[in-house]
């Protein structure tokens, strides 16, 4: 069980939290302006390295907040973990 | 910079449409001509050569005389050589199948299987060796149950006993919506030629005497769906079974040989840099499923793929108590019992993206509770050995077998959980696709462009997320 | 006592305490802190078991959870545990144990005539044979599986088998209780950490146990009954034995399987417990586990590691023979040698394979140096050893060959230092030469190695590296020094082992030589293997099942190796081992289920109704982790009678139905209705204060994924409902969008799903039924028209009144804080009582939707449905952006034959329709047939008096009137059906605006 | 609080089993509180000076928090606080009313979660076996409130002074599984169920 550090409430077991998948995926700021391939790739494509990994996940069980966690995908280490980044949609 | 998988300069939201439904009736009737002319085209066991022993009970008796020394090797260990009409990247079930069948059905033998560790090394030997084809989608249907249907002769064209068990596989459901999502599901594969049976729970009780149908559970069995043809084969013989064939068929299978760079020119791939040296290539098929997205990116593909790890886990072995495949839908796990005697459990994913062949307790403890929670008699029995495999997960559940906007190169990964059962007519439809530069009818829908379009093949109606799928 | 092999002075038994027990029905006895193996051995019963595949009869080999042979089933049959190793069980009053595998007896087992036909049965035998003919595998199997597994599950459940689960945190844990363990955690104790110990054994001191040891001039036994005093008597140090530490994961967490003794004071107590363990610093001092010779026989009875002949000499005081052939190629199996003879073993022979004399000698004793047990002669109980002298390359024997009689062999074929964890952690392993052993090769950042486990087999070594280890992991969690001054003991170096990992037969001395005992494994097998192409490790693992055994190869793993390096000609470290996966030793599957079992298996949530429907009958249903009534059967009638009753009782009169299930969001701040226009395709700027609107939620990819009502209560304050199903999923949903996609939103958003019980009043005689309960709410159009809401005091108790409906009659739902519920439920019932009113479950509520026409999330919206496929296209706002609305242009999003949501209803007015049927245009029940379509939801309707349903069709708006087919081939009915409309009744709505 | 009115709790306690003199644990259902979510800014003057005026401040740091008397408040988000038992010196409306437009959000709660009180020497076994946090004083000391999983249910554990163990904060539709679940985890503990 993977022991994350929540941002605000300190280190918590996995099963505290719910996994929200690639930390860069963002939201086209006017999505009816956005091309088909701009949207494909904000709903279909992710970053999927073999090794350090920016991704999200909520403090469910917590404070309820989303944090942005790097963790290497391959051994499983946490090597950051931060609020969300709060820089505006592309 | 990577590239989107597809040759797509732009989709416009209001494009016309292009009706599938002809196509797919093309593609039943073509698939139904294909499997029969093909199975029937090459005699059992063409292509063996002199030096080659049959495997026989005659042979084994006739080797026991001799102390077993007279057996070849499965599969030579063969060197890279300098070029080759197709490369298949990745000797696991769905590499090895694709070179036996471009061989067997194509005539293709110049190809050599590259693989960076030992054949059958990934999920083809990590998987629970679940056989089944109860989809609820046309698409997904058809294909495994051609996939099903190949297995059924599998064990002598290949002349290696793979032991497909088709012991049944049984769904069980806990409450009234289950039971009629699975009426509609099985109603389907019924309407689309697959056998299924809807069973009550009494005779799910008469099915399963170990099952614990009363109202003692959390949530206690309501009936289930089975598949009588769906059953178990034995993981790793499959690698070596394929292997052994596609070697006897000329295939080159190089163990130990990782690709690090996938070389391209204006026209297309022309060739490999490995660990063991550069290999020129005409045609090249990439069939790691697990490492999907480190090898596509070896083309400059990005695709829409997240890697996560599966757990599976053994009992120690026992007498025989559970003759059928059994899992839940209310409780997500699944157990059938080996041929050793060890009770074999899978579930969900961990649920994060993961490159690493180990998983973590959470998984382990809610599978466990699972089955006591339906085989309580089980509670004392102990876990002898847990793993994990990398899966390719798509964004829809199904795979992606296809060619890619870089000609001469082919794409085949996506597999999500269905990997091991669906291996021989991956294998089959993969090598058309080479063979052809074209699609086979099977997997005419497994495209990486239809994310885009929105034909989504979304068996669970789970949308993009990867990990719930 | 009648223990003929129980020596008359010595080991850690408690000899005045005799326990009886049984095996195999026979009556014996043993002493307080036996095992099960050593209580057999005093009793001189050497044959308990038979082998996995040739069936050949086995003892005692080991005495500790390296055992391969001694498995057993423990307990009366029809609760019994299987698969047991004699040699971990605590002998206790009344023990019942049984011999596993065999049949008709032990002595007699039919199957041992596989053992003659060895030849035609080769590793990987069964791939190459049982092909023909082709549709016989299934009959081949049913033999195969009956041969193969080892115990029987018990068909009962034993009732003291509970099991439970422990979280644990610390700064230090220390795996293993010996002297390394000891010391580390002394020392990390001393500097004030938080320390966990465990050990496997109940008894604490490790290998020190098993030999005659001076520590500082005296008894070992001083040493460790004075460190465990001290580590008792702190409160930073938690004691674990009979701990197995099985496995270790990420970030340093470790599962351990901590047993409570049979016949503990506490029964209450569970049998077995899960601890998680998660610590700073882990440090390792598993010990080491001896290897077996691999020679003809090797596996006979009487064949024992010769420290294993030691452990049961000094912990239990018991004899393992009384004529024993040492065998060995390393100094350790001498000690055992020495403390044999000094207890009154006759010791025939010495045979060392090595040339260069041991460090120790013993006086009197034969000494045969570069020579080796060959063969072991005898059946069910050894009765000598073939003794030959080996070539200088160890492959080769010259001479002639010598036959000792004993009914002991002790061997000892050097020590494999116990790495499971170590490698568990990532950790690599490098081949020591010197030791002939895989040893760990590098250093991990929080785990530390120390002692045999390391490789380091001299024992002033150990209690130095075990302090050295628990100060540096007490420094790193940022305690300061300790210093503890470790014991004098002796130190002197072992004289180097001869590696030797087969022996060569001996003509006229054949015989399988097992490299696994437990999977029955030989050498040949393992050099079969090589010779067919299976020669990566993990090939040659799943070709012939070497270390595949409940033992996982701890005795047979690197034997295994060498013997495939030999045939390879490649050096061991090119080879390489397997992966040592969690579990280090097998563990009760109730262990990981904990308490989640039978009703504890998930929560089950009540609504604050739950005790009402009780009262009234209700049979529930689960809905997600909720339980629901699914109808009031009155009188016991089936569910169909009871929902039909209760969806007449609705649409004739007045109904009432808990909905207290279904998610309630609390959105409150000034861009509450703009966070609502992007969450739902429809607008919401234009939504009053004292309104309700109903809203659609998609998905990014378009999908219909979520619907309910929202109501306004205030100018920035709204509550929204969402389907029971995907209360907290919505919740995590919103709460996404806000923080990371729009957090320049004011908006704060709280789940009071909790907070409230909501009845929904249902039918033409809802009206008045509110309006005879005390309350100061105004009910009539006027003030309280369709989808108005209104708060206000009602049945004493504050509440709001939302009137909305789902039934599609005149309908009303009552909100009120939760601990009021059932008051007004009850005031609800009263005031009702002249119109029969009429509690109804979701069965009937299925009813009444499905007469209404409306969709459900799951049902017809199965994630695969677009808003337009569910008949709300114009829904969707074209003004704004919304969650999935820029998907919705895409190519199949848009397709001409996707499928809508319509109504069907029978041909024959009094057909029924199947549930879950597929829609088809031929009439046909058998595959291949096109599907246009499939039935969504089928209800009686008591309103139609006949069947109707909802479903998804090909194009089906455009087809209403036309004649298609539901065809369900598993239940063989095949229905005709006409397309309609998916309202069947008040198309226009009059009655829930009356 | 209109305690006249007709409460009727998830829990209806069954006084059992030895008695709190030999018991490892006690087990207590606590009466109702009044429970008020509040998402407000700390900076804003006057709704601090309200606070000031009621005796009353928030605490900053997360997972602690502040009591006085019988009113406490809870961190449980950042910005976000539970005020238990405030009384009657501050109300919904009288909070409402100090504070700005934005950020401003007060939620009723009394009713959705049920206080359960465990004591005894042996609380803290019983709170570990389904518990992950850790439950040592020096990482969850007195006065911690940290929100976490216990048995599978969401829910916040307050430690409480003087070795008088946690109230737990449990969503009132889990709570009857809860109680279920700790007097049978506690049985080895001899648990005793005392009436609120």
């Amino acid at each position: 069980m993977l022991l994350i550090p929540c941002p605000w409430c300190g280190p918590r077991a996995q099963i505290e939290f719910t996994y929200g998948g690639d930390a860069d995926v963002r939201r086209p700021k006017d999505a009816m302006a956005a091309t088909g391939a701009a949207w494909h790739d904000y709903v279909y494509l992710r970053d999927n390295p073999r090794g350090s990994h920016d991704e999200i996940w909520q403090h469910s069980a917590g404070c309820r907040r989303w944090l942005r966690l790097t963790r290497d995908t391959l051994t499983h280490a946490i090597i950051d973990s931060a609020p969300p980044t709060k820089e505006p949609p592309s | 910079m990577l590239l989107r998988p597809f040759s797509l300069i732009d989709i416009d939201p209001i494009a016309s449409h292009n009706d599938k439904r002809k196509l797919i009736e093309e593609i039943v009737t073509d698939s139904r001509r294909t499997l029969s002319s093909r199975m029937t085209s090459v005699p059992r066991g063409a292509g063996l050569k002199g030096y080659e022993m049959r495997y026989s009970a005659l042979n084994l008796v006739r080797n026991a005389f001799s102390g077993h020394r007279a057996w070849p090797v499965a599969w030579r260990k063969a060197a890279p050589q300098a070029s080759y009409d197709v490369v298949i990247i990745g000797g696991g079930g769905h590499g090895l199948a694709t070179a036996y069948y471009l061989a067997r059905n194509h005539g293709i033998t110049n190809v050599a299987v590259l693989e960076k560790g030992w054949i059958g090394g990934g999920n083809t030997g990590r998987n629970t060796t679940i056989v089944r084809s109860n989809y609820l989608l046309d698409t997904n249907a058809r294909f495994y149950e051609h996939s099903l249907k190949l297995w059924e002769g599998l064990t002598q064209e290949l002349n290696f006993n793979l032991m497909v068990s088709q012991r049944g596989v049984l769904n069980l459901a806990h409450t009234p919506g289950q039971l009629e999502s699975y009426a509609r599901r099985g109603n389907a594969m019924r309407l689309n030629g697959i056998d299924a049976e809807l069973l009550s729970r009494d005779q799910v009780a008469a099915m399963v005497p170990r099952l614990d149908c009363s109202d003692r559970a959390r949530f206690p069995v309501l009936g289930g769906l089975l598949q009588p043809r769906g059953g178990t084969v034995r993981h790793d013989a499959v690698a070596w079974g394929f292997a052994r064939a596609a070697d006897q068929r000329g295939v080159d299978i190089i163990e130990g040989c990782e690709v690090t760079a996938i070389r391209r020119n204006e026209r297309g791939v022309v060739g490999l840099e490995t660990s063991r040296g550069a290999v020129q290539a005409k045609q090249i098929g990439i069939a790691v499923a697990g490492n999907s997205s480190r090898v596509a990116a070896m083309a400059d593909l990005h695709l829409p793929i997240e890697s996560h790890v599966l757990q599976a886990m053994v009992s120690e072995p026992i007498k025989p108590v559970l003759d059928q495949v059994v899992t839940s839908g209310a409780t997500h796990f699944y157990i059938s019992q080996s041929d050793k005697g060890e009770l074999v459990f899978g579930g969900d994913l961990d649920g994060y993206n993961s490159y690493a062949q180990r998983g973590n307790l959470p998984i382990i403890e809610h599978v466990i509770a699972s089955a006591l929670e339906m085989f309580p008699s089980f509670a004392q029995l102990r876990l002898m050995r847990t793993w994990g495999g990398i899966m390719d997960m798509t964004m829809d559940g199904s795979p992606i077998i296809a060619k890619t906007p870089v000609p001469g190169l082919y794409f085949n990964g996506g597999w999500c959980y269905g990997g091991f059962k669906a291996t021989p007519a991956s294998g089959w439809v993969f090598a058309e696709t080479i063979a052809n530069d074209a699609p086979h009818a099977l997997n005419e829908a497994f495209t990486l462009e239809r994310f885009a379009t929105g034909d989504v093949l979304d068996e669970r109606g789970a949308g993009p997320a990867p990990w719930l799928h | 006592m009648s223990q003929p092999f129980r020596i008359a002075a010595g080991g850690r038994i408690e000899r005045d305490r005799t326990l009886s027990f049984t095996f195999d029905g026979r009556a014996l006895t043993g002493c307080a802190g036996d095992t099960l193996a050593s209580a057999l051995l005093a009793n001189g019963v050497h044959l308990v078991g038979r082998s996995f595949k040739y069936h050949r009869p086995r003892g005692i080999y080991s005495a500790g959870p390296e055992e391969p042979n001694a498995m057993v089933a423990l307990g009366p049959t029809d609760t019994h545990t299987p698969n047991l190793r004699a040699t971990e069980i605590e002998l206790f009053d009344g023990l019942q144990a049984h011999s596993q595998n065999r049949w008709p007896s032990l002595a007699r087992d039919v199957r041992a005539v596989v053992d003659r036909a060895a030849p035609l049965v080769p590793a990987g035998f069964y791939y190459k044979t049982f092909m023909w003919p082709a549709d016989r595998w299934m009959t081949y199997e049913k033999h195969i599986r009956h041969a193969a597994g080892l115990g029987l599950a018990s068909t009962g459940v034993d009732a003291a088998a509970t099991y439970d689960r422990r979280f644990a945190h610390c700064d230090v844990l220390v795996v293993g209780g010996g002297a390394a363990g000891l010391t580390a955690a002394l020392t990390a104790a001393r500097a004030g950490a938080r320390v966990i110990v465990a050990d496997e054994r109940p008894t604490w001191g490790g290998s020190l146990t098993a030999a005659p040891t001076t520590l500082d001039g005296a008894d070992s036994r001083l040493w460790i009954a004075s460190t465990l005093a001290e580590l008792t008597e702190r409160d930073n140090v938690t004691l674990l034995p009979r701990a197995s530490v099985f496995g270790r994961y990420d970030q340093d967490l470790y599962g351990i399987a901590v047993r409570r003794p049979d016949g503990s004071p506490n029964d209450a107590a569970p049998r077995e417990t899960l601890w998680l363990v998660r610590t700073q610093r882990a440090v390792v001092a598993a010990g080491a586990i001896e290897r077996p010779l691999v020679f003809a026989n090797n596996d006979r009875p009487g064949v024992m590691l010769a420290g294993a002949a030691q452990a049961y000499l000094n912990r239990y005081a018991v004899m393992p023979g009384r004529r024993a052939v040492i065998a060995t190629n390393n100094d350790s199996a001498y000690a055992a040698a020495r403390d044999l003879q000094a207890a009154g073993v006759d010791i025939a022979a010495i045979v060392d394979a090595r040339v260069e004399p041991a460090r120790i000698t013993i006086d009197g004793v034969r000494h045969i140096p570069g020579s080796a047990v060959v063969a072991a002669r005898g059946h069910s109980r050894v009765t000598g050893a073939a003794v030959a002298h080996l070539g200088s390359d160890g492959k080769s024997l010259d001479g002639a060959v010598e036959i000792i009689d004993c009914d002991l062999i002790c061997a000892s074929g050097g020590w494999s230092p116990t790495v499971h964890l170590y490698s568990h952690a990532g950790g690599k392993l490098r081949y020591d030469s010197d030791i002939a052993a895989l040893v760990p090769r590098d250093e991990l950042a929080t785990l530390s190695v120390v002692g045999a486990a390391a490789g380091q087999f001299v024992l002033d070594r150990c209690f130095a590296a075990g302090a050295a280890a628990g100060r540096q992991a007490v420094a790193a969690c940022g305690y300061g020094a300790t210093v503890i001054d470790v014991p004098v003991c002796d130190g002197q170096a072992a004289t180097p082992p001869r590696p030797l990992w087969h022996l060569p037969l001996a003509r006229g001395h054949k015989g399988k030589r097992f490299v696994d005992l437990q999977a029955d494994v030989t050498v040949d097998d393992v050099e079969l293997a090589a010779r067919e192409g299976y020669r990566s490790v993990e090939h040659l693992k799943r070709y012939t099942t070497l270390g595949m055994g409940t033992d996982q190869g701890k005795t047979s793993n690197i034997n295994g190796l060498a013997i495939l390096a030999e045939t390879l000609n490649d050096p061991i470290d090119a080879v390489g081992t397997t992966t040592f996966r969690p579990p280090y030793t097998p563990v009760t599957l109730g262990t990981f289920a904990g308490r989640e079992t039978g009703k504890h298996f998930a929560p089950i949530r009540r609504t604050p109704l739950h005790d009402r429907h009780e009262q009234a009958g209700a049979v529930f249903a689960p809905a997600g982790l909720w339980l629901r009534p699914h109808y009031y059967p009155r009188g016991g009638v089936d569910v169909q009678t009871a929902s039909r009753r209760e969806a007449t009782a609705v649409r004739r009169s007045v109904g009432l139905v808990d909905v207290s299930t279904l998610g309630r969001i609390d959105i409150q701040g000034t861009d509450a209705a703009e966070l609502l226009n992007r969450l739902y395709v429809n607008g919401w700027s234009t939504l009053a204060i004292g309104r309700v609107r109903y809203g659609l939620m998609l998905r990014e990819d378009g999908m219909v994924s979520d619907d309910g009502t929202t109501a306004r209560l205030a100018a920035d304050h709204y509550i929204m409902t969402t389907t029971t199903a995907n209360a907290g999923a919505v919740m995590t949903h919103i709460e996404h969008y806000l923080q990371l996609v729009w957090p320049d939103l004011d908006v704060r958003v709280a789940s009071i799903t909790d907070q409230w019980a909501v009845i929904a009043v249902a039918g033409p005689n809802s009206r008045a039924t509110l309006q005879r309960v005390a309350g100061d709410i105004d009910f009539t159009n006027e003030s309280l028209p369709f989808m108005g809401l209104a708060q206000g005091t009602f049945a004493g108790v504050p509440a709001t009144v939302f009137r909305i409906s789902f039934s599609g009659e005149l309908a009303y739902e009552v909100a009120v804080p939760a601990d009021y519920g059932p008051a007004v439920w009850d005031a609800l019932m009263a005031a009702g009582e002249s119109f029969d009113i009429t509690p109804y479950g979701t069965e009937a509520l299925g009813i009444l939707r499905v007469e209404k026409g409306h969709f459900v999330i799951g049902a017809e919206a199965d994630g695969r449905a677009t808003a337009d496929d569910l008949g709300l296209g114009r829904m969707q706002s074209t003004k704004k952006d919304f969650v999935g609305r820029r998907s919705l242009g895409r190519p199949a999003l848009t397709a001409p034959n996707r499928k809508q949501l319509v109504g069907l209803r029978p041909v024959d007015a009094a057909a029924a329709i199947p549930a879950g049927a597929q829609i088809v245009e031929k009439p046909s029940l058998i595959g291949p047939v096109e599907m246009i379509g499939h039935v969504t939801s089928t209800a009686f309707s008591p309103e139609r008096e006949g069947f109707i349903a909802l479903a998804m069709i090909a194009n089906g708006r455009a087809r209403v009137g036309d004649q298609v087919f539901a065809s369900s081939p598993l239940t063989d009915t095949l229905v005709q059906m006409t397309i309609t409309n998916h309202v069947f009744i008040d198309p226009n709505g009059e009655r829930l605006r009356a | 609080m209109p305690e006249a009115l007709p409460r009727e709790p998830a829990i209806r306690p069954v006084q059992k089993v030895g008695t709190a003199s030999t018991a490892g644990v006690v087990l207590t259902l606590r009466p109702a509180a009044t429970i008020l979510r509040l998402c407000a800014p700390l900076d804003h003057a006057p709704f601090v000076a309200a606070l000031a005026a009621a005796g009353l401040s928030l605490p900053e740091d997360p997972c602690i928090s502040e009591q006085w008397g019988d009113a406490t408040a809870f961190w449980v988000a950042p910005g976000e606080w539970w005020l238990v038992d405030i009384g009657a010196t501050l109300t919904e409306t009288t909070i409402r009313a100090d504070l700005p437009a934005r950020p401003r959000a007060i939620v009723d709660l009394s009713h959705s979660r049920t206080i359960m009180r465990i004591g005894g020497s042996q609380a803290v076994d019983l709170v570990a076996k389904g518990c992950p946090l850790d439950l040592d004083p020096t990482a969850f000391p007195t006065g911690g409130c940290p929100q976490s999983v216990l048995a599978g249910v969401n829910l916040l554990l307050h430690r409480l002074p003087a070795n008088a163990g946690f109230d737990l904060y449990v969503p009132r539709s889990y709570a009857r599984h809860l109680w279920e679940w700790l007097q049978l985890a506690g049985a080895e503990y001899r648990i005793s169920v005392a009436a609120g």
